[in-house]
């Protein structure tokens, strides 16, 4: 029961730890990436080929999948994304699509394209019992992560100036520039950030949910989900959703595992017609 | 010795390929207050704008403060003292009021308290979200946030649009103190040319893109046919 | 007075027949005969198209996103499957029903659409359509599941017209469905209700202030893509004789999305040329490099954005002369 | 003189790009080390990707028969794929070579379908006999929600019963799922004595991976499975979790044969990979194309070749096999293999054989 | 008779009171004014007569009939139109199109799907006609958002007369709008036939006096004041928190 409950939290935070970086780009910058899942993709095969190949330690490889990723996602905001800000959604849709694309064919050709998968050090594998609750520990290591991440992140985009200055500069980049912003490194330092974070959470997720050039079209769907219940304005709601879907999928499939496909839509769908701008909005914003 | 605080010269300006200012020359010294008038279109916010930097700069050059800023991009300008007052106000609605005046801030006399001082409404409203203001709230909220920016030039869009009169009063005498007593230079854009001309210096009227008057602004005061010859639809 | 007719002239402009609109549909007719070997293709394309012309209708024209219109195309494809095994096996009857079904599931489902952002509509599609997937994978008695609806056999076009394996027929057959239904989209969008669709879009509050009660028209039209789309999926399963599950698979809604956008929503023909230009290019790369070809789609799509649609194709021009003031707001 | 050809329909992109990296792999294998030509004709391979898209399979091979006047079809991914192309065998008298999807349903549906891959639960059920035979008495089946995944649950169940065991719970898993932990706890709260899975090849790896992480071999639940789990290209990634596993399978990368070790050299010098059961799926089709066209002396009648394929046996890597004249589906030996380690790599080896068998949904 | 009629109006935006029981009446054919400081809930009461909030409490009647409930496009059916303080345009259509949209929809004709727009003669020359009206006709095929503020103010206004409302509500109709032209924009308001209410929201008070016969003054949410110009005029405390000295 318990077990049930822990398990749900930990893929919850997952799921946190996967669209955090979607939620920041697509929620706070308003770009639709769906190559998200991309960048995801780009930290996991990066801690693949760390630890396989050359045998670095799990946990060094975590903050290299962020920095790689985050590079990688800075590069190409300056080269792409950056002259796509004022473009419509859908022009934007089109565009990460094809980076997607793309993306997985170069992952197929450089990596194959069977399941990747990363064996974590000893002390992250198996389980043990804490007052007959069942915790396993890799999953305990994700959901510790994952709070810290949440905690930082909401702090750094509410109560900081450059969190005003990025939700200012999104809002209204014209006015923004002038009055002073400089839009474009707020822009290439929060891409980066977005990016980054995709990649630690593929780099956290590839023991869990597998590695393989689909993942990000596998996922990207997920990634949505949340962000979308969350609601698009802070870091809070993706959090609250990503939980509250882990815990309603997981104890769903558990106990009415017949329903087990319908869950996370039908709570999705149930929580868009109560709160139609998900969980968490500010009144005002966009 | 006043020196110019703002020097245009020859100025080409406009949105994209289209041309709206042609050949502007112009002239603000510090510490002084220009009236920018001009029939609808004439080309009033594309020139305020344009010192702003946000429009398509073609030719000429504008000096600011001892260099010539027309090729900076716009966040390199404000930096330079320069604040501005978008016509349509463009108060970002996802900041809430206190967000909207600190995000941009620059140090200087004008503070938070400073700018409550002078709009007690926006103090009231602070945990307001932007778009949660009424219209002369945003006003109100545009104007303090140019000011926070402590600028030595401020760009005033239409800044009185929207105020109730005693507001209206209150902040022209406010300005008028600012330029006076701060040194800060003030270009005001307004459709009631009698409501500012008293309290500017000089004044520059615009018509299709090209300057049609430039002078005093008591000059304009006292000859009420000439101000409508220049400002009705001809 | 010159005025009025200088304002007739401008609205007449509208809905005039272009040359190269007419020349489009030449084309596609004078293909029976002298692309024989490509009809297969073509009938895809015209499918498809009809699916794309359908998004545009609430996508482009009431600005409502969707990743989940496969729903409806998928309800469609199964409708007239079932019925053709089951029941009645001549197709223009399956087509219908296939219409009515999805329609009014568009009809039951649209009050979804009616609140909040484009994120939000975006993903409630979705979930519809994954729900929907999800059913029609548990009812196995009734649609076969994941092993797909087979078994079924058309009878006749209207009882005349045999389909033959060289997809002759077939191509006929979608190609005057698409020619149709088009047609009525083109009146649909040139009328007064079209244009009250395209102000919704722009800004629902004004047109509100304007009387257009945009939750009306909204449902109306969201119905109509619906059955259009319902049509679409008909078509695809009366000349392929079989229903897959994956008529309901999230690939499908996005491949139309795509589509539309390459050929640009909000232009009638953006869907028919995206179809075109999407699934020929599909078709090509994929025989030149089975495995890699989507890296060069994903190229391309990279590249039309980056370039600009309107700079890579001439068309655009035209019809954005044609329909000044409705290209979508960019 | 002219040649013959025949249209691969394979996903090479999407969620099943796997599936059609090895049966190309396979095939190729067999054209390298058995030259091109057959009945006196040249062979030609016409590869074609339908991204696992039911509509596309159909209309390529539709396209292949009327544009590259294709003389038979081979591949077909999934089930629906297979499917789809009935209607068009039928009107064209094509035979269409099966080499992975597994279905039961698929050969009732046109005379034109050969199969050389599996036959719905052919592995499932000697893994049942197996599991009552050594001492298992309560089992939980645990299988992917979709066609195949029915067949084998059945496949098991049926002759698991008969053999005197208790099926304790029945999971199925959505082919879209993220987490196996919710099905495991339940697998786990069951407190059987074996878990008997079917998940498909890729997912089947993270499966184990999950399998062990929860303790449920501490718990002392045994895992039984189909060959997918421990899938021959995966088994080296999966790593030691996977020893001890057994599954029941009718190729493994390991089987001793010279024919399988001339297999997997060739797949393995040219693809960079593993041959796995995908692999000897197109292997044996090409074998079958080959000797359908010798038989036929190149003539390339469908239903001559049809004809020509019933019946027909020989040797695969994966050991004897040959075709059933009455369903003209696949019969052939399933082994019980252990997860072992071998030069440092990981082997399905082969412990127990369960020879000559059909799809035991078809009544013989 | 009274055309708008608002009873104990609530409007709460969290904690905050935007609409403090509003009780106004305002007649028919009248020539109403509605002023207030910064903040005090006009563009609020505005919004809750044509139903872009709904009121916490309180009711509201047209033409004595119940509209509280009423969603907004039902409320303009019943001859109710308003123009929005910020301009709410149709950026990319052209004035042409706005007209046509608006002139058909009062006529009914927006369920018509299958006749092309241009097939209603009447109402493109009603159009054109109003757009003459409002110095647009040369801009009519320009797309709306390029025009200048002052022209795009205009359309504004043009569209809300379109619906030959009963009862028109002008939320600061002149802001950005020329002197000159100021005048005219009201001389067209004031040749509205007799029995049309205009409700006024305008804080240029040379405006609102030479326009209004009625003056509601609204501060902190509640009904402050009401009287005649004069009246208002000369009120001590309008002019304290109001309009300061020299008007
Ligand atoms: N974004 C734009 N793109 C192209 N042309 C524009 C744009 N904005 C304004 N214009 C044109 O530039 C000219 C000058 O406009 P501007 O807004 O500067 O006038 P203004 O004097 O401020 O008028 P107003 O009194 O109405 O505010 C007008 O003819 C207008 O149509
Ligand atoms: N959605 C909202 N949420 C919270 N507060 C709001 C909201 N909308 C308006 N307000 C507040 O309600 C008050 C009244 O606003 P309203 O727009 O009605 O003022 P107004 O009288 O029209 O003022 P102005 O003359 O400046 O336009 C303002 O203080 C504003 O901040
Ligand atoms: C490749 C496998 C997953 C194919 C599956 N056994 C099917 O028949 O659908
Ligand atoms: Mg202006
Ligand atoms: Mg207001």
């Amino acid at each position: 029961m318990l077990t049930i409950l822990f398990d749900g939290i930990a893929y919850g935070m997952l799921l946190f730890i996967l669209a955090c970086g979607l939620s920041i780009t697509l929620g706070l910058m308003n770009f639709v990436n769906l190559a998200h899942g991309a960048f995801a993709m780009a930290g996991g095969y990066v801690t693949v080929i760390l630890m396989n190949r050359y045998g670095i330690s799990f946990y060094l490889c975590l903050p290299a999948a962020f920095l790689v990723t985050a590079l990688i996602g800075a590069a190409l905001e300056v080269t792409l994304y950056r002259r796509l800000y004022r473009a419509s959604h859908l022009d934007q849709v089109l565009f990460s699509i094809g980076l997607v694309f793309m993306a997985i064919a170069a992952a197929d050709y450089f990596m194959g394209g069977q399941q990747q998968l990363i064996n974590l050090p000893a002390e992250l594998r198996g389980r043990f019992d804490l007052f007959g609750v069942g915790i396993g520990r890799s999953r305990l290591f994700v959901i510790v992560i994952c709070a810290l991440l949440a905690v930082a992140l909401q702090l750094a985009l509410t109560r900081t100036r450059f969190g005003s200055q990025l939700r200012a500069a999104v809002d209204d980049g014209r006015v923004a520039r002038g009055l002073g912003i400089n839009v474009s490194t707020i822009f290439v330092l929060t891409f980066a950030l977005g990016s980054g974070l995709a990649g630690l959470g593929g780099a956290i997720g590839a023991d869990m949910l597998g590695l393989d050039p689909n993942f990000p079209l596998k996922f990207l769907i997920y990634f949505m989900i949340v962000v979308t219940v969350g609601g698009t304005s802070s870091i809070t709601g993706p959090f609250v959703a990503a939980l509250l879907l882990g815990i309603a999928d997981v104890g769903g499939k558990y106990y009415l595992p017949q329903a087990g496909a319908f869950i996370i839509y039908a709570v999705m769908i149930l929580v868009l017609i109560v709160r139609p701008n998900g969980l968490f909005t500010r009144e005002g914003g966009r | 010795m006043m020196t110019a605080l703002l020097h245009i010269e020859k100025l080409v300006a406009g949105y994209g390929e289209a041309r709206v200012l042609s050949h502007i020359d112009l002239t603000v010294e510090a510490g002084r207050s220009l009236a920018l008038l001009g029939r609808n279109g004439a080309g009033k916010t594309t020139l305020v704008d344009t010192i702003a930097g946000v429009t398509t700069h073609h030719a000429g050059a504008i000096h600011f403060d001892g260099c010539d800023i027309a090729r900076l991009r716009p966040e390199q300008r404000a930096p330079h003292g320069i604040g501005w007052v978008p016509q349509e106000r463009n108060i970002f609605p996802s900041l809430t009021v206190e967000e909207n005046l600190t995000a941009t801030a620059r140090p200087g006399p004008w503070s938070l308290e400073r700018a409550y001082q002078m709009f007690p409404r926006l103090k009231e409203r602070r945990r307001n979200m932007g778009n949660q203001l009424s219209g002369g709230e945003q006003q109100m909220l545009a104007v303090a946030r140019a000011l926070m920016l402590n600028p030595k030039l401020l760009l005033l869009d239409e800044p009185l649009e929207g105020l109730a009169p005693i507001i209206v009063d209150e902040l022209l005498a406010a300005l008028r103190r600012i330029v006076r007593d701060e040194g800060m230079s003030a270009i005001i854009i307004e459709q009631k040319a009698r409501k500012i001309l008293p309290l500017t210096d000089e004044a520059v009227v615009l018509d299709r893109g090209a300057v049609s008057y430039q002078g005093t602004s008591q000059a304009l005061l006292d000859d009420p046919e000439r101000l409508e010859g220049l400002l009705s639809v001809s | 007075m010159s005025r009025q007719t200088d304002a007739l002239t401008l609205l007449n402009a509208k809905h005039r027949w272009r040359l190269w609109e007419i020349a489009l549909w030449l084309i596609a007719v004078a293909a029976i005969f002298v692309l024989p070997s490509q009809l297969l293709i073509l009938t895809e394309i015209a499918i498809l198209a009809l699916f794309a012309v359908s998004l545009d209708l609430i996508l482009g024209y009431s600005g409502i996103v969707s990743l989940g219109h496969t729903a409806f195309f998928g309800l469609g494809a199964y409708a007239a499957g079932i019925l053709a095994r089951d029941y009645i096996a001549e197709p223009v009857t399956g087509l219908v029903f296939a219409g009515l079904i999805s329609g009014l599931f568009g009809l039951a489902t649209s009050f979804l659409v009616l609140r909040g952002s484009d994120l939000t509509r975006l993903m409630t599609t979705f979930g519809v359509a994954m729900l929907l997937a999800e059913l029609g994978n548990q009812a196995a008695w009734l649609t076969g599941g994941a092993d797909g609806l087979s078994g079924i056999s058309m009878g006749p076009i209207l009882g005349l017209f045999e389909f033959d394996l060289w997809g002759r027929t077939g191509y006929v057959y979608c190609l005057a469905v698409l020619i149709a239904l088009t047609y009525v989209v083109r009146r649909i969008v040139n009328s007064p209700f079209g244009l009250s669709l395209m102000a919704i879009r722009r800004n629902p509050r004004r047109a509100a202030m304007l009387g257009i009660s945009p939750k009306r028209r909204i449902v109306v039209i969201y119905a109509v893509s619906a059955a259009y789309a319902g049509m679409a999926g008909a078509l695809l399963a009366q000349t392929t004789n079989f229903v897959s599950p994956d008529v309901l698979a999230f690939h499908r809604s996005a491949d139309v999305l795509l589509v539309l956008v390459i050929g640009g929503a909000g232009h009638l023909y953006g869907g028919i040329f995206g179809a075109i230009i999407f699934t020929m290019l599909r078709a090509w790369l994929s025989v030149a490099t089975p495995q890699y070809w989507m890296f060069w789609i994903g190229t391309i799509l990279v590249a039309i954005v980056m370039i600009g649609r309107e700079r890579l194709t001439g068309w655009p021009a035209l019809l954005a002369a044609r329909l000044r003031g409705r290209e979508e707001t960019r | 003189a002219d040649a013959v050809k025949i249209g691969l329909i394979l996903p090479m992109t999407g969620p099943f790009a796997s599936t059609g990296r090895q049966v190309e792999a396979g095939v190729r294998a067999y054209m390298a080390l058995n030259g091109d030509t057959a009945g006196g004709k040249k062979i030609e391979i016409v590869l074609r990707d339908d991204a696992g898209t039911a509509d596309q399979t159909r209309r390529l091979a539709q396209e292949l028969i009327v544009n590259d006047k294709v003389s038979m079809l081979m591949g077909f991914g999934l089930t629906p794929l297979a499917l789809s192309v009935a209607p068009v065998l039928i009107q064209a008298k094509v035979p269409a070579i099966i080499t992975s999807a597994t279905t039961s349903a698929i050969m009732s549906k046109s005379d034109y379908y050969v199969r050389t891959s599996m036959a719905g639960p052919q592995s499932a059920v000697p893994v049942a006999t197996w599991a009552a035979k050594n001492g298992l008495k309560r089992v939980v089946t645990l299988v992917t929600d979709y066609g195949p995944g029915y067949d084998i649950e059945k496949g098991f169940t049926d002759q698991f019963k008969k053999d005197g065991g208790e099926i304790v719970e029945a999971v199925r898993v959505p082919l879209q799922n993220p987490d196996f932990a919710p099905f495991l706890q339940r697998v786990r709260d069951a407190k059987p004595d074996a878990v008997f899975v079917f998940v498909p090849a890729g997912v089947g790896s993270l499966f184990m991976k999950q399998f062990v992480d929860r303790g449920l071999a501490d718990a002392g639940i045994k895992l039984i499975a189909t060959g997918d789990v421990t899938d021959d290209d995966l088994l080296g990634a999966i790593g030691d979790p996977a020893l001890g596993v057994i599954t029941g399978h009718f190729y493994s990368a390991d089987h001793d044969s010279p024919e399988n070790k001339a297999f997997v050299k060739q797949v393995k010098d040219a693809a960079k990979m593993r041959p796995n059961f995908m692999a000897v799926g197109g292997f044996d089709a090409m074998h079958l194309a080959y000797a359908a066209l010798d038989k036929t002396n190149g003539d390339t009648d469908g239903t001559k070749l049809i004809t020509a394929m019933k019946g027909m046996e020989w040797t695969s890597p994966r050991g004897p096999i040959s075709i059933d004249p009455a369903t003209r589906d696949i019969v052939q030996d399933i082994y019980i293999r252990k997860v072992e380690k071998k030069d440092g790599e990981l082997y399905n080896v082969e412990f127990d054989t369960f020879k000559k068998i059909h799809d035991p949904f078809v009544a013989k | 008779m009274t055309a708008l009629e608002t009873r104990h109006l609530v409007k709460r935006f969290g904690g905050f009171t935007a609409t403090h029981d509003v009780s106004l009446s305002i007649r028919k054919g009248a020539r109403h004014a509605l002023i207030g400081p910064n903040g005090a809930g006009k563009t609020t009461l505005i919004n809750l007569f044509t139903g872009v909030f709904a009121p916490t409490s309180g009711q509201i009647l047209l033409d004595g009939e119940d509209i509280t409930t009423l969603p907004a496009h039902a409320r303009v059916a019943r001859g109710l139109s308003r123009t929005f303080q910020i301009n709410q345009l149709f950026g990319d259509f052209t004035p042409l199109d706005s007209m046509m949209l608006a002139i058909g929809e009062r006529k009914g004709h927006g369920r018509r799907f299958w006749r092309p727009l241009a097939a209603d003669r009447d109402v493109a020359e009603e159009a054109v006609a109003t757009l003459e009206q409002f110095g647009l006709a040369d801009a009519m095929s320009n797309e709306t958002k390029l025009l200048p503020y002052g022209k795009q103010r205009l359309l504004e206004i043009a569209l809300a007369i379109a619906a030959k409302p009963k009862v028109l509500l002008l939320d600061e109709p002149a802001a950005g709008v020329p002197e000159e032209e100021r005048e005219e924009v009201l001389a067209i308001v004031r040749a509205l036939p007799e029995d049309v209410t205009v409700v006024l929201i305008e804080h240029d008070m040379d405006l609102v006096f030479s326009f209004a016969d009625r003056i509601s003054v609204l501060a902190a949410g509640a009904l402050f004041a009401e009287g005649t110009v004069e009246e208002i005029a000369r009120n001590p405390q309008v002019k304290a928190i109001y309009l300061g000295e020299d008007t």
